[in-house]
């Protein structure tokens, strides 16, 4: 039975793909009447996209996540097949599997429009424009439930290879998702995010070559031990961060997610900045070899590093993002303050490894928290933009929800926050508490902010109940997910005497913007843009190339050069030869005197070897 | 016969047989070296009757009467049919050859000859080493030699055709005579010259027959008519 | 050296049927001729059934040597004794000789059949009976006189065939041919002069007994070495070749280049062999000139400008690589091993190039005849409409490009051995060059066949027998290298 | 049991089948059809059969004397049967793909007969049991091939033909010398026996080196490594069958094919790495893989993209070979067939976007996924595959090689794969992104450069089947790498047999 969940969790997304696809294939009835029977339309219409059948791309998984833990192997698949449902990646899979089941429940919604337009007649006059948005949105349909499968089976996997398929699936397939809209900032956000993607891709296969070959292993876990035993291994663990650092938006690497979350639409935003970002977490946790009680020095300094350049994402982001224009650059660098705090977490993971049973288990409802939450704001974008005739101050309170709970101050995300500080505060790590709580008001300012300009943009009208109804089931799962999430052991509620210590920094923080806001909305200065140190790696990246392309157009040209003196060394060869040839007449007329002369020479030669010149012995 | 009076082991003079040697010597320079077509082929034709005269003297009769039908007769015939002179009719019109011969050309062949002269020598003085005794007995033997490197000279040097003929009938009986004084009255001896001698008077008809047509069709007398031009570029 | 060549008693006397087969090997083409002369052959079947007792006399020899690998025939008389021989070398070269002979005849039917130049074809028939008679003379003769006998006869009718086309062209080169082949024999007759003089014997068995490396022995084997290698074409006495087979007639040339030119070397070799076996400086002088030969051969034919010059011009490069197996074969300190894969590359090349070569004449001919072009440039676009003789063409090439797995291939790779062992590491690069540079000049002629952009033109048709056989004899040479095993085990005589 | 006749009667089907085939008139086309795709079906089934004796323990044998000490010899062994199983199945796609590829086109019988010489000598390659054997039919390859590269009969592929020759003859006089002097110092030497050249290591190093030196460097023109690859770009002008053929299976994979005996099979790993001449080979491995993936990305065109592509993708074999150890032993065989799968997959592609639309360009390619999906699907994932992304075949060697790399302690290699996988994603990326991200130029009123519609489907079902199923398979090699008979499951095979005698 879990096998046969396995193999749907998996399958079923690339089937649900597959059928989206043939029904696009299949004869339309508007452009071949009299081809398309009565049974190739109903095909069509029920695996048009967004069909509910494309909604169940991701039930299985979701089903296998809550029957419990499982284990299926399998020899013959690519390197040797090991899928697992442990402690920890059940309930990753269960939120990651929730957040793509309410976003694409958000999305039948959101694509209502496009998917009436990809029916449409074709003769309209801005047929192009038109067409190659209608072709995004299909080709978004087709990929989703592509990159979910990735998505699941990252989760799933225990064995190196089937990983990383899954993580380069989720990361290819998703691109279409980010490219949807089909405008100049959406290509480039696509763009700067698939040559990232590349680059992460690029480290983590070398990090895992190395450690697998290291330890001779083809798991997850042979990794983690690899890493931890190797004499190598604080190398091999930082071009392992540093991949899925990438995806998790570290620091420095982070320069996609601003750029290509706001292009996104509001559903792919959410299941990016949600559940894929957090691949890249789950890679850490997956490789590094953290609670590991034998780790070695090195890997303790990389994890001081690593705790260093989490903290840093999370004000730095905070400190930047507060200037974003667009409420989803906002949010996306909201994620990465966020995914900062996280990231310092698995530092301490390296650091303190004694203290990663305790803390793990706030990891990963953290993880959740912040995806369902992170989803329910970016699907809140959406939902701002076509308000219901709700009450305003009910649905702005409802947009502001999950905000406040990812700052700590209510529900899910103060149990969540105060889960690892607990942890934190066995493993006396004072200070960092101190930065975290920090970092908070950090979160609590991008959050204000980012309600801020969404109030700036909100429109009324042309929402739709699914998109309602999945923004509310991601708000709803947000907030109470201590309470389903299947962990160990149950989260525990802070005690009344630590709420002040959760709480303070989102007062701090919505003070602190509104002073700003107060302070600086008369001027007109530039606001910074999205994306921060891209423009900066895209300068240097520019200046690097401009001599290395001279260089190569010298080399070019050398070669050009090389080419045509062999070429003219031939000719003059060729001539050369065409010159001795004409000995040929001269040896013809002389056959004569040759002859004579052949006969002395070797008459003479003969004599001369046998010692018998002339005239006698 | 050459071999059979060496027993006698006298130092004698062989008045007829040396006379003979310098005739046809001569006439073999005259017929290699005279521009004069029509001259050198009847010089050839005088050759080839003395020779016939020597084979005679050598007690081969059977080869003389093979020199007499085939080298004066049918060779004979031939290259006046070459020339022009036998059935009339259309001769070859400059009865002379005209071709220039430059300097190095006539040089490198003059050294050819004589150092093919030597090696002649050498040759027949190591096949027979009883004849380093006395050089004389064997004028024959000595002229052959000297008709052997000239016409091999000759034959080297000259362009026009009819006279590349000659020098090849020369050059055949040189080396026939040698073949006979050096192996003596062997029948293996005499039946290679026999062979040889009817090659040669098939290869000169073929030769003849060819020149005429040649001459004929494209007024050709030489092989390269071009070469001058051609190793000029 | 002695056994290899078949100059030692035989062990076993001639059955009957093998003193037959003999007779029918030399006699038969000499009356085929004649008949062929009196009634040309149209048919190609006729042809081929009146080749079938050639054919089986040569398969009898070959049947027989194989059983006793030496015989011997002589006849004496006062002081004169002729003699034949057959061993391995020379069945294979009478096969060879015989079979070249009868796809030469085929062609030559199918050549009258077009009705080219009728009336000088008839006198063809006779020289193609002599030719071959002497030519088995040649390989099968045991004293000097007979092969004296054979080599004169040989090179006369060859001229005679040479002249049949009767383009001032062919006769200017034929006269030339004409003239050199004369003096070339009389050099080689004051060789054997010396040989008779000092020895008192022409029987190459008895002389075997007697030569030892004195004076008489070098100047004879100069004097001999000089006269055949112009008949055999060696660099650089090759020139009046070239335009001889340019000129001629295809089956003409194809004989000629395959077997004529083969038969001077061969004494060559058998010569020098007896008189020389020690000497290291003239097999070596050989050998350099054998290295030039193909490198001058090669590009000769690389640049040439006409198909027929090609082909003519590569037999050149191709005797070189024998002349290569000179300093392998002499020499006072030739390792045995050495010897024998040197003699082995000798004659796989010799029996080789003859077929490649035979069929390469014929196949060109075929493109010369069918466009009526014989200019390279002229045949582009042939491939479309003449793919077998191209495929023909490119067979034989494969053997002369001693590319793999042909004869020239299995032959280059025993000289190679051989080379390597004796360390001539010159002679293994003018092999190896040679490979390079007749792959440049085979590949002129495929460049134009596949040019698409060719004016079409009209082609003649061609008739039966003239393609199949060529084909047959391509495939000979490819497939002899592979089966290389079977022959070259005669080669080894009695004694291997 | 020996069966002699199976090894020939493999070999003989193709010969015969292309011998039939130039026999038969030009327009005999259905009649050529039919024997072409008989013949490629007989050889498949053959091929199965010795697949099985052969995982049975049977190597059958085909020997005779050729002369004194050198015979030829073909046998059935682990690592000849691969390779031969190849060449097989890659026959029979191309050869369909051929036949919808030249329509009705002239030519065809000289086409498709110099097409089964060049199988031919390709099975005779992958079977060849000593050098000489192998001598011959990889020269019978270089002359096969010719009149395919030069099939169009233009000035380009003329030249091209000339270059080709250039390379291919010289390479072929070069390894001849090797050869000769190989057999020369040892005789005759299987590549099945299991004395190795090692005692001749003391007394001959330096000879020993040379030979290896003038061996692979007479392989490394085939297989077109830097700097001895001139001749594959220039091949391109060649019809697609043949450039997908000469890319995939034939040439290039010869030479590759050839190093890979010489290192394992005649002079053994170990001798190899006591000569120091692994490290030498990695380092010019690598060099060509860099510098083919940066050609690749300067090319404008589809197809010399590819071809650089290729120069990239087939060091990668000899890459794995020069890795000591067995896991790059199994990356470079398995890579053997997965690139020949891949790369046929692409050409197959790049054939059909020229024959249906007109596209030689890359920018031309914009929109043609929605044009032609299946072909452009196939290409994606073939494309994929050259990347190294999972779950392609090519993930899987570029493992398995890395780990190689890491157990022969040489990283720098694990960073030539990890640049390798990010060069050809700059270059296969950008050609992904326009098939399927791109407008059509129909969208916006232009017409494809040349648009003819050859069948019902997006193209002929002669070009669209083939292209479709070796994407398909280069796919499922990957995903199901650890199924048995899996390409990689047969590499570990044969590894097993090389590192544990």
């Amino acid at each position: 039975m879990t096998t046969l969940l396995f193999v749907l969790a998996l399958l079923w997304p690339l089937a649900v793909a597959a059928l989206t696809l043939a029904a696009r294939l299949s004869p339309r009835p508007e452009k071949a009447p009299g081809v398309a029977s009565d049974l190739s339309l109903r095909f069509s219409r029920v695996f048009r996209p967004f069909s509910w059948l494309w909604v169940s791309a991701s039930w299985p998984a979701l089903l296998l996540a809550v029957s419990g833990e499982a284990r299926w192997q399998w020899e013959g698949f690519m390197l040797g097949g090991l899928w697992e449902l442990t402690p920890l990646t059940r309930p990753w899979l269960l939120f990651t599997a929730l957040l793509w089941t309410l976003a694409a429940v958000h999305a039948k919604g959101y694509f209502k429009g496009d998917l009436t337009a990809d029916f449409k007649d074709e003769t309209l006059p801005e047929r192009s424009a038109s067409a190659e948005k209608r072709r995004g949105t299909f080709v978004l349909a087709l990929f989703w439930p592509l990159a979910f499968a990735g998505n699941a089976l990252l989760i799933l996997a225990q064995d190196i290879a089937s990983f990383y398929f899954g993580f380069a699936l989720m990361t290819f397939a998703a691109y279409p998702l980010v490219v949807q809209a089909a405008t100049q900032e959406a290509w480039r956000g696509g763009r700067v995010y698939l040559i990232l993607a590349v680059m992460g891709e690029a480290f983590i296969l070398a990090g895992l070559l190395w450690a697998a070959g290291a330890a001779e292993t083809l798991t997850l876990s042979g990794v983690r031990e690899g890493i931890a035993s190797a004499d190598a291994g604080i190398w091999m663990a930082l071009l392992l961060f540093v991949g899925f650092g990438v995806k998790a938006g570290v620091v420095g690497l982070h320069v996609w997610l601003p750029l290509a979350h706001p292009v996104a639409p509001a559903p792919a935003s959410a299941v990016l900045s949600g559940a894929m970002i957090k691949a890249g977490l789950l890679g850490w946790i997956n490789v590094l070899p953290l609670g590991d009680v034998s780790t070695q020095g090195g890997l303790v300094a990389l994890g001081q590093g690593i705790l260093a350049v989490g903290l840093i994402a999370a004000f730095a982001a905070a400190l930047y993002g507060v200037w974003q224009r667009h409420p989803k650059a906002v949010l996306a660098y909201s994620s990465i303050s966020q995914m900062g705090m996280l990231t310092a977490l698995v530092g301490v993971g390296l650091v303190t490894p004694e203290v990663w049973s305790l803390l793990w288990p706030a990891v990963a409802l953290f993880a959740a928290h912040h995806a369902l939450a992170k989803g329910a704001l970016f699907l809140g974008t959406s939902i701002s933009e076509h308000s219901p005739r709700w009450p305003v101050p009910l649905l702005w309170a409802l947009l502001a929800l999950p905000g406040l709970s990812l700052t700590g101050a209510l529900a899910a995300g103060m149990v969540s926050k105060w889960s690892f500080k607990s942890a934190l505060y066995e493993a006396e790590h004072a200070l960092l508490i101190k930065l975290l709580t920090f970092a908070a008001i950090g979160t609590a300012a991008l959050m204000s902010v980012a309600l801020w300009r969404q109030w700036q943009r909100r429109q009324v009208g042309g929402s739709d109940g699914y998109q309602q109804g999945g923004w509310l089931l991601a708000l709803a799962a947000a907030l109470t997910a201590p309470l389903w999430l299947p962990l160990p052991q149950a989260s525990p509620v802070p005690p009344l005497k630590e709420w002040w210590g959760l709480v303070w920094p989102l007062l701090a923080g919505v003070f602190m913007v509104a002073c700003a806001v107060a302070l600086l909305h008369r001027r007109r200065g530039r606001l910074p843009p999205a994306g921060d140190a891209w423009w900066l790696y895209a300068v240097a990246a520019r200046a690097l190339y401009r001599p290395l392309a001279q260089v190569g157009e010298r080399l070019a040209r050398m070669k050009q050069a090389c080419v045509e003196l062999a070429l003219k060394w031939e000719r003059r060869a060729m001539a050369a030869v065409q010159r001795c040839l004409f000995a040929e007449a001269w040896l013809r007329h002389h056959v004569g005197g040759l002859m004579m002369a052949l006969a002395l020479v070797l008459a003479a030669l003969l004599m001369w070897e046998g010692g018998d010149f002339w005239p006698g012995r | 016969m050459m071999l059979r009076r060496m027993d006698s082991m006298m130092v004698s003079f062989e008045m007829t047989e040396t006379l003979l040697a310098v005739a046809l010597t001569l006439a073999a320079f005259v017929c290699l070296f005279d521009r004069h077509l029509l001259r050198a082929t009847l010089c050839f034709i005088g050759f080839a009757l003395l020779l016939t005269l020597a084979w005679w003297r050598l007690a081969t009769p059977w080869l003389a009467l093979a020199e007499l039908l085939l080298g004066a007769i049918v060779s004979g015939a031939s290259l006046l049919f070459a020339l022009g002179v036998l059935p009339t009719g259309a001769a070859l019109k400059p009865r002379h050859d005209r071709f220039p011969v430059p300097l190095s050309h006539g040089v490198t062949r003059l050294a050819l000859s004589v150092l093919w002269l030597v090696l002649m020598a050498a040759g027949v003085r190591h096949a027979l080493p009883a004849m380093a005794l006395s050089p004389s007995e064997e004028p024959l033997l000595i002229a052959a030699g000297v008709w052997v490197a000239c016409a091999l000279g000759a034959f080297a040097l000259h362009r026009h055709l009819l006279r590349r003929l000659l020098a090849f009938n020369v050059l055949g009986s040189g080396v026939f005579v040698l073949l006979a004084g050096m192996a003596g009255p062997m029948l293996a001896a005499q039946l290679l010259i026999l062979v040889g001698l009817c090659i040669a008077a098939l290869g000169t008809l073929l030769g003849a027959l060819l020149i005429r047509r040649l001459y004929h069709l494209e007024g050709l007398e030489a092989l390269d008519p071009d070469i001058d031009k051609t190793v000029a570029q | 050296m002695n056994w290899r060549w078949g100059w030692e008693a035989a062990t076993f006397a001639p059955e009957p049927g093998e003193s037959w087969a003999l007779l029918a090997a030399l006699v038969l083409p000499l009356m085929l001729g004649g008949l062929a002369a009196l009634r040309p052959p149209r048919r190609a079947w006729v042809v081929l059934l009146a080749a079938l007792p050639l054919l089986a006399s040569g398969a009898a020899l070959f049947q027989a040597v194989q059983g006793v690998a030496l015989l011997t025939w002589s006849v004496s008389f006062d002081d004169v004794t002729l003699a034949l021989r057959l061993n391995g070398v020379a069945a294979l070269l009478v096969v060879v000789t015989q079979l070249i002979g009868v796809v030469a005849a085929l062609y030559t039917a199918g050549l009258c059949r077009l009705d080219e130049s009728a009336g000088r074809s008839r006198w063809l028939w006779p020289l193609w009976g002599v030719l071959l008679s002497s030519l088995s003379v040649i390989w099968l003769a045991a004293d000097l006189l007979s092969l004296y006998l054979g080599l004169e006869l040989m090179g006369l009718t060859a001229v005679g065939m040479l002249l049949l086309s009767g383009k001032a062209e062919a006769l200017l080169a034929g006269l030339r041919y004409l003239l050199v082949a004369l003096v070339g024999s009389l050099l080689y007759l004051l060789g054997v002069a010396l040989i008779l003089a000092h020895w008192g014997s022409l029987e190459l068995a008895q002389l075997t007994e007697v030569v030892a490396p004195e004076p008489v022995a070098w100047l004879a084997a100069a004097l001999l070495g000089a006269g055949l290698a112009t008949k055999a074409a060696l660099f650089p006495l090759h020139a009046w070749l070239t335009p001889v087979h340019a000129s001629a007639w295809t089956p003409v040339s194809a004989l000629h280049a395959a077997l004529v030119v083969k038969a001077s070397l061969y004494l060559l070799l058998m010569l020098w062999s007896l008189l020389i076996p020690e000497s290291h400086v003239a097999p070596l002088l050989l050998g350099l000139l054998g290295a030039l030969a193909i490198v001058w051969g090669s590009l000769a034919a690389w640049r040439a400008d006409s198909l027929k010059t090609l082909v003519a011009a590569s037999t050149v490069a191709q005797l070189g690589y024998l002349m290569l197996a000179f300093p392998l074969l002499l020499g006072p300190e030739m390792a045995p091993e050495v010897q024998t894969l040197a003699w082995q590359g000798f004659w796989l090349q010799l029996l080789g190039h003859a077929l490649a070569k035979a069929a390469m004449f014929m196949a060109a001919g075929n493109l010369i005849l069918a466009t009526g072009e014989s200019t390279l440039a002229g045949l582009a676009g042939t491939s479309r409409r003449l793919p077998l003789s191209l495929l023909v063409f490119g067979i034989a090439s494969v053997t002369l490009m001693g590319l793999p797995p042909s004869a020239g291939f299995t032959a280059k790779w025993q000289l190679l051995q051989a080379m390597l062992l004796a360390d001539l590491w010159w002679a293994i690069a003018a092999l190896l060059l040679g490979t390079l540079l007749s792959a440049a000049y085979v590949f002129r002629l495929f460049r134009y066949s596949f040019i698409e952009s060719a004016p079409r033109k009209t082609y003649r048709p061609l008739a039966p027998g003239m393609e199949g056989g060529a084909l047959l004899l391509a495939l000979a040479a490819l497939l002899l290298g592979l089966w290389a095993h079977y022959p070259l085990s005669l080669l080894q005589g009695a004694s291997a | 049991m020996n069966a002699a006749w199976l090894p020939l009667l493999a070999l003989a089907t193709s010969l015969v089948a292309a011998a039939v085939i130039f026999t038969l008139p030009e327009r005999a086309w259905r009649l050529r059809t039919a024997i072409n795709l008989a013949a490629a079906i007989a050889k498949i089934a053959l091929v199965v059969l010795m697949v099985r004796r052969i995982a049975d323990g049977i190597e059958d044998t085909l020997r005779f004397q050729v002369i004194g000490g050198v015979d030829f010899v073909l046998r059935g062994d682990a690592l000849g049967i691969m390779f031969a199983g190849l060449s097989s199945l890659l026959w029979l796609c191309t050869t369909l793909y051929a036949i919808g590829y030249l329509g009705r086109s002239p030519n065809q019988k000289r086409f498709f007969g110099f097409f089964g010489l060049c199988v031919t000598s390709t099975f005779g390659i992958a079977l060849a049991d000593n050098l000489f054997t192998f001598l011959i039919f990889y020269e019978l390859l270089t002359l096969s091939t010719y009149p395919l590269v030069v099939h169009k009969g233009t000035p380009d592929a003329l030249n091209a033909g000339r270059i080709y020759l250039r390379y291919t003859v010289t390479a072929g006089v070069v390894l001849l010398l090797g050869v000769a002097m190989l057999y020369s110092l040892t005789g005759d030497h299987s590549f099945s026996s299991e004395r190795g050249l090692a005692p001749y290591l003391d007394d001959h190093r330096g000879l020993l080196t040379l030979i290896f030196a003038l061996l692979v460097g007479g392989l490394a023109v085939k297989a077109a490594m830097v700097p001895l690859h001139g001749w594959l770009p220039r091949a391109m002008v060649a019809p697609a069958p043949v450039s997908a053929l000469l890319h995939a299976v034939a040439v290039v994979k010869a030479g590759a094919f050839g190093i890979l005996r010489v290192i394992y099979d005649l002079y053994g790993i170990e001798l190899s790495v006591a000569l120091g001449v692994m490290t030498g080979l990695a380092v010019a491995a690598s060099i060509t893989i860099l510098y083919g993936s940066l050609r690749a990305i300067a090319q404008t065109e589809l197809k010399p993209r590819l071809a650089f592509s290729t120069i990239s993708q087939v060091s990668y074999v000899v890459l794995g070979v020069s890795l000591f150890g067995p896991f790059g032993t199994i990356g470079a065989l398995a890579h053997l067939l997965h690139q020949g799968l891949m790369k046929i997959t692409l050409f197959f592609c790049a054939g059909s976007y020229a024959e249906e639309l007109g596209i030689h360009r890359i920018d031309e390619l914009d929109g043609a996924g929605r044009r032609m999906p299946l072909t452009s699907v196939a290409f994606t994932l073939g494309a994929f595959g050259m990347i190294g992304l999972p779950p392609t075949a090519g993930f899987i060697t570029k493992w398995y090689l890395g780990i190689g790399a890491v157990e022969a302690n040489m990283l720098w290699v694990v960073a030539v794969l990890v640049a390798s996988s990010a060069l050809n994603a700059v270059y296969f990326l950008p050609l992904i992104y326009r098939l399927w991200f791109r407008p059509a130029p129909t969208e916006s009123g232009k017409a494809w450069p040349n648009e003819q519609r050859h069948g019902r489907l997006e193209t002929s079902a002669w070009l669209l089947w083939p292209a479709v199923f070796t994407a398909a398979i280069s796919l499922g090699a990957g995903l199901f790498a650890g199924l048995p008979y899996s390409p990689l499951e047969w590499a570990t095979r044969v590894a097993v047999e090389e590192y544990l005698p």
